[in-house]
Parts: structure tokens; C-alpha cells; sequence
């Protein structure tokens, strides 16, 4: 379960910016999952719910998957991917690494390793809210 | 939106004592060899030390330690495979020997994953065998890891030692710590690389011979204990 | 938001017969030494050859021509400056001699820019020194020039053979014309890297003495043309 | 004048852009430059007039200078720069290849190369008005 380094993440990200910004209890968190990396929702759940500081102890944590896009820098062709079809190997690698698309996966109109990943990449906070104590 | 990697990336080296960027701004000077030969000579004087090969769309560490196979195991993070005594990560542990063709930008994000997600446990040295040139992957250390120093290799060749300069002159404007230069692939001695080293206000560690015999030991970390190059490098190890 | 340079890049070779690329997975192993020796001895023999140097964190080849100073003219674009024959472009003509920290997207971006704004004259050949690895450079040269060919360069090391096949593997998958590899820095002559290029179906152009000679025709043309490493390059560039 | 390198871009790409969805007359081209590149208004229309095609030659040159913003990815510091206090030699340097600016310029803050040209950098085309015949 790597995925507990990446709530580690996480929660250290959300903990810094409500202390920046003078929030005691934090009552949100929104999070975005890229499907590329295939990681699943009730894992990272169970990491952050583990994870929690006291200024998050009744913080919801909102979850949303983002799809895999793809365009692709030569011909500039666009296309999703359903990670479920790669193979378990390749899954794997990009598990850990999402960059590795870029050695198992070519453009399927062109065939270049040279595309972006426009969408569905990593994970990431995308907000908190909270409130301040008066 | 924030990138989360960001903020644990420094607390991953707590346990490190020391974090060594073994750096050329030239290619093919002997970067992943002198790593490779100083990894394994602080550890088979006791030290606890690991090993993370950067060169991304060039890895060649897996090549000279001979290991294949090798897959990290995943407990909250990844944990290196060891091999050699030493904790090993490369991203041929997830690329196999198929090309990794990589922009920067792409070669950044998975250097910020890898130190992201990998736990190291308690170390004296963390080797890190960088590409060559000035890009993403030394920017990042720069920014990244904030005890990082520098070991810079040369070889006695104008071409190599001009794109040392540059980036010992880089680093030093940063204010960098760097241990000082090594000299690769000596055929004939001469004092040269040293007094410009010297010049510039950097420290010359050594120089290191050409040695026929270190073709035949890539591969076999054994043979590779019995070279001179390996005694060589040793000694520089002593000095740092 | 369109990037206008892209429109018109394809059109700027529209003068050049041949665009070469000399490349390699590896650091180090003669790219700009055999670039510089193959622009110089294809121009001896009366082509129109022009000298691109796309190693911007590493450049090398003002250093091997001993070009200092040079400035190219503005006319509707950059004309590149001529030196020892060669139409040369590099990035040094705006750096001069700092060095150039710069990640992979901002070198993507400034080979787009140099790609865009230069008119090269009526060429029979243009040499593009590249950098090592398989980064931004060679993905741009894969995808902007239509009519790219590379010729690759190894040593006898199983390291560097170990980049160059990744190399090879990628250019053959994505159907880019290889002239073959050339095998430099051989000091005992073996079949061993002729027979892995014939293995994977591509063409061995020929070995490359290590010449020692070569150093001190750093920065003198004229001195170069007169080593036994320059006589070698030539004879391969005929057979291309 | 290199401006005209780029101004061919411009038209080029506007002139292909109007061929695909079949418009016959360009009434106006959006075009925005970086202030980083220094290129100055008049000598790039200049160059667009010039190059006009016939599909285009009524069409009105917009064009808009952005100024030159940056971020540092060491220290996350933003800044703007004033490009009319670089040297001559640095400033000529950035205008053929705005990346220079890695070369010479240095985050105030805290010293490193390592910034992004966040907005104002290179010469784009941002839209182009035009009809159809019926
Ligand atoms: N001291 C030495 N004597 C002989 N060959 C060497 C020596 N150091 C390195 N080499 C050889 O030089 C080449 C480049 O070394 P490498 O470690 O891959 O360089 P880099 O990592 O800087 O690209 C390899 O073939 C290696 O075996
Ligand atoms: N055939 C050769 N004999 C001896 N030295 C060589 C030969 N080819 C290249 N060199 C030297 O090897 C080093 C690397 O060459 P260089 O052209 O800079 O490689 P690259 O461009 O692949 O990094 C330089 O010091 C160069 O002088
Ligand atoms: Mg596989
Ligand atoms: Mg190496
Ligand atoms: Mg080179
Ligand atoms: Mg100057
Ligand atoms: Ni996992
Ligand atoms: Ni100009
Ligand atoms: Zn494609
Ligand atoms: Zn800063």
C-alpha cells in the first residue's frame, strides 16, 4: 500500500495551509484522483482517515476520480484510456510511476511515446475548507 | 490545486546522514561508475548506504552491480531492494529493458514521485547517480532536497572539463556544497584539471587512472572490488 | 492559442537535402567529436553542409572548432554565421560562455524558437549534433522534422550498448530512417558490438580508432583534419 | 529584423486555420506577444502587412503585448520583470531566444534559474474573426 505516502502527502499539504491560513478544524477535504494511477478510493480513505490530525478529526474527505486523458504531441490526437485493460505488469509500473505510461503506451493513431497526460494524473488537494474558532 | 509530494519529500532523508550528488555536467566521464565503486566501498567499510540512480532515460547502475529482478516492496511507500548490501532504486525496477522515453518535465514528475512515495531506512550515504548536463534532475536536487552537496567528475579532456566548469560555476552561484572534483580516466598524469579546480575555488579530490580491467567487471560487483579503479575511488571515499 | 512557430518549421529545411542527427542513448561516447569531423570532411569533399548544435545544458561542438564570438545576422530570421565552411548555429552565439541551467521544457522551447527563426541557406547536409539520452531534443527532432535520419554512435562498452540498443529499439519502432551505428573509441578490435547491431537488424557503419592525437585538436580544425580519427569519420561518411 | 520569422508563423497558421473551417475572408487576427522577447509592435505589423494573403487582405492586426511574469520553483516567489532595464547584450540574447532568460536572469528572492515564464513569453496567435461567402 503505497498509497499511504501519498495521503502522508495529503494531510501534511492540508495541515500547513490551514495553519497558514488560521483554520482550527477543517471540515473538508477535496481530493482528486488521476485513474491513470489506479489508485482506489477506499484505500487512500483508509490511509487518510489513519492519518488524521486533531484539526481534522471530524473532516470529511472528498474523493473524485479523474479519467485518463491523453494528447498526443506529434499528431496531436486525443484519447482516454481504460486503465483496467493494461496489462498487470504494466499496471503495476505505472502504479507507482505514472510516467512509465510513456514506455508501455503509444498514441493509437501515430504510435509516439510523445504525449501528454492533459488529464487523470497523480493525486492531488484540490481544496479545504474549515472554519475558525471565534 | 497543490501538488501533496511536495511537502513530504524533505522528511523522506531524516533518517540520511549524508546525501551525495555524484554530478558531470559532460556524459560518459564515469559518473555511474565512480558512484556504483563509492556506494559499495563505504559500505564494506560499515556504513549503511544506499543507492538511487536518476538517469532517467539513461540508467546504467542496474548494468554495473549486474542486478535484475529486483522489485521494491510496498509498505506505507516503497522500500529499496537491496543488493550488494546496498538499498537500491532505480526506475528499471518498473521500466524493465524497454527505452524510457522521457521529456524533463515527465523525468521531474517521476523523480518527485520516486522520492515521494520511497522510504529509505536509517543511512550514512545516499549515492545518487545523476544525468549529465544541467537539467530537470539537478534543478530538482537544487530545489528538492536541502542537504544535497555535490561530487563533480571530470576527466582530463578540455571538452569534459568545460561543462564541468559551468556547472561547478552553477553550483557555487547556488551555493551548493560541493565536496570537490574528481579527475576519470587519467592516462597520463598532469596537473591541468587541478589548477583550474583550483582556480575556480573548488577542491581537486583525486585523480582516478584509466583501467583497462573495469570493461570486464561491469556486471560483477566482485570483480569490480578487485580493480584499481575501485581502490581508487575508495580512497576518494576516505577524503569525503 | 496556436503556436505559430510549428507552422512553419517543417518549411525552413525545405532547402536542405539531408538532415542528419548524430546521436546516441549514452553520454560521452563521440557524438560531437564525429559530428564536427563528418560536417568538416562532407564540406572538404565541396558539399554545403550546415552544423546544428542541439546540446543546449552540454554544448560542445564551438569548443572542438575552436569558434569564438560568432553572432548570427538578422534577416527576416537569423542567417547562421560560416565558420571553417560550416553554417553553424548554437546556442553558445546567445550564452556565450555561462552556463545554461535549463530544464527539458524550456530546451524543447528554445529548439522550437531556434528551429522557427533560422533560414539556412541551400544545404547538402545538415549535422545536428544531439544530446545524450532520449529527452525532449530527440523527441522534438522525431516529431518536427519529417525527413530526420540518425546516424548513431557507440562505443565498445557494454554500458554505452546498453543505451545505444534503447535507442535503436525506439527509433526502429517509430520507423525513423537509421543510417547505422558507428563504433568509436576502439582500442582492441572485436565483432562483439557489430554482431548485437546485426541482431537487431540495423547497420554497422564502421569502427573509429581511440586516437590519442585528438585531444590537442581540440579547438584547431586544421589540426584535426590532419588525425587518423578525422580519416576514419570521412571514410564512414562516404558509405553514407 | 527576426520578427519576420514570426510573423510568417502567424500567417501561416492563421491561413491554415481559416482553410480548414472554410473561411473565405479574415476580418481580424488576435495576436499576443510576450513582452520577455522584446519585439515591438510596429516592426511585427509591419512584417504581418507584408505578408498579408489575399484571403487576408483586409484583415485588422490585433496585437496585444503581455507582460513578462515569472515564479520561482525553488521558493514559489512571483515577479515581474521590467525588460527595459537588461543590458543591451542580455537583452538581445532574449529576444531570439527568450529561454536565455534562465542564462542571465536570477530569481530576486532567492537567486536560482529555476522560474517559469508564467505569462508574456514568445509570439502567439490567439484567434482569428472571418466569413464565409455564401
Ligand atoms: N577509470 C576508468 N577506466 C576505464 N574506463 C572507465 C573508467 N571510468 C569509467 N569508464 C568507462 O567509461 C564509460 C563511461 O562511464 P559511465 O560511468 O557510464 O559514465 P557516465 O555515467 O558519466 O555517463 C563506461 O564505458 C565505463 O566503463
Ligand atoms: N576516437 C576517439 N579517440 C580518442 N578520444 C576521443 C575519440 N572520440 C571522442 N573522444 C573524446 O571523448 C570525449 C567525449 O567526446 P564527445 O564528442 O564530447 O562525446 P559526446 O558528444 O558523445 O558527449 C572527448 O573528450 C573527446 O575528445
Ligand atoms: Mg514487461
Ligand atoms: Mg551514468
Ligand atoms: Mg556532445
Ligand atoms: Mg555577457
Ligand atoms: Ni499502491
Ligand atoms: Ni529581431
Ligand atoms: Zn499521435
Ligand atoms: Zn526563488
Amino acid at each position: 500500500m503505497h498509497e499511504w505516502a501519498l495521503a502522508e502527502g495529503i494531510v501534511k499539504t492540508a495541515e500547513k495551509f490551514a495553519e497558514d491560513q488560521g483554520i482550527d478544524e477543517i471540515t473538508e477535504v477535496k481530493i482528486m484522483i488521476g485513474e491513470l494511477q489506479q489508485v482506489e478510493h477506499e484505500i487512500i480513505e483508509f490511509a487518510l482517515d489513519q492519518l488524521r490530525t486533531p484539526r481534522m478529526k471530524s473532516a470529511k474527505f472528498a474523493i473524485e476520480t479523474v479519467p485518463a486523458r491523453f494528447k498526443c504531441r506529434k499528431c496531436s490526437h486525443e484519447w482516454q484510456l481504460n486503465t483496467r485493460n493494461l496489462d498487470k505488469e504494466t499496471g503495476e509500473a505505472i502504479h507507482f510511476v505514472p510516467e512509465m505510461a510513456h514506455v508501455y503506451i503509444t498514441c493509437p493513431n501515430c504510435g509516439s511515446p510523445d504525449f501528454e497526460v492533459t488529464e487523470g494524473r497523480g493525486v492531488w488537494l484540490v481544496s479545504i475548507k474549515g472554519r475558525k474558532k471565534e | 490545486m497543490s501538488d501533496p509530494r511536495l511537502a513530504i519529500i524533505p522528511g523522506r532523508f531524516d533518517n540520511v546522514k549524508r546525501i551525495i550528488a555524484v554530478s558531470s555536467g559532460k556524459g560518459g566521464v564515469g559518473k555511474s561508475m565512480v558512484a556504483v565503486a563509492l556506494a559499495l566501498s563505504l559500505r564494506a567499510r560499515s556504513n549503511k548506504v544506499g543507492l538511487l540512480d536518476l538517469d532517467f532515460t539513461s540508467p546504467s547502475t542496474h548494468v554495473i552491480l549486474g542486478a535484475e529482478g529486483l522489485y521494491p516492496e510496498e509498505e506505507k511507500g516503497i522500500t529499496p531492494p537491496v543488493t550488494q548490501g546496498l538499498s537500491y532504486m532505480s526506475i528499471v525496477h518498473y521500466s524493465e529493458d524497454e527505452p524510457v522515453p522521457l521529456r524533463g518535465l515527465d523525468a521531474s514528475n517521476a523523480i518527485i514521485e520516486l522520492l515521494a512515495i520511497t522510504r529509505w531506512e536509517e543511512l550514512d550515504y545516499l549515492i545518487i547517480d545523476m544525468p549529465p548536463g544541467i537539467g530537470d534532475a539537478t534543478l530538482d536536487m537544487l530545489r528538492l532536497i536541502p542537504r544535497i552537496e555535490f561530487l563533480v567528475v571530470t576527466t582530463p579532456s578540455q571538452l569534459a572539463y568545460e561543462s564541468v566548469r559551468k556547472l561547478l560555476v552553477l553550483l557555487q552561484d547556488q551555493k551548493i556544497p560541493i565536496i570537490g572534483v574528481v579527475e576519470n580516466m587519467v592516462i597520463k598524469q598532469t596537473d591541468h584539471i587541478k589548477e583550474e579546480i583550483h582556480k575556480i575555488g573548488s577542491r581537486y579530490l583525486g585523480a582516478i587512472d584509466h583501467d583497462a580491467s573495469v570493461e570486464a567487471a561491469i556486471g560483477h560487483p566482485e570483480k569490480l572490488e578487485m580493480t584499481r579503479f575501485y581502490r581508487q575511488v575508495e580512497e576518494i571515499g576516505e577524503g569525503i
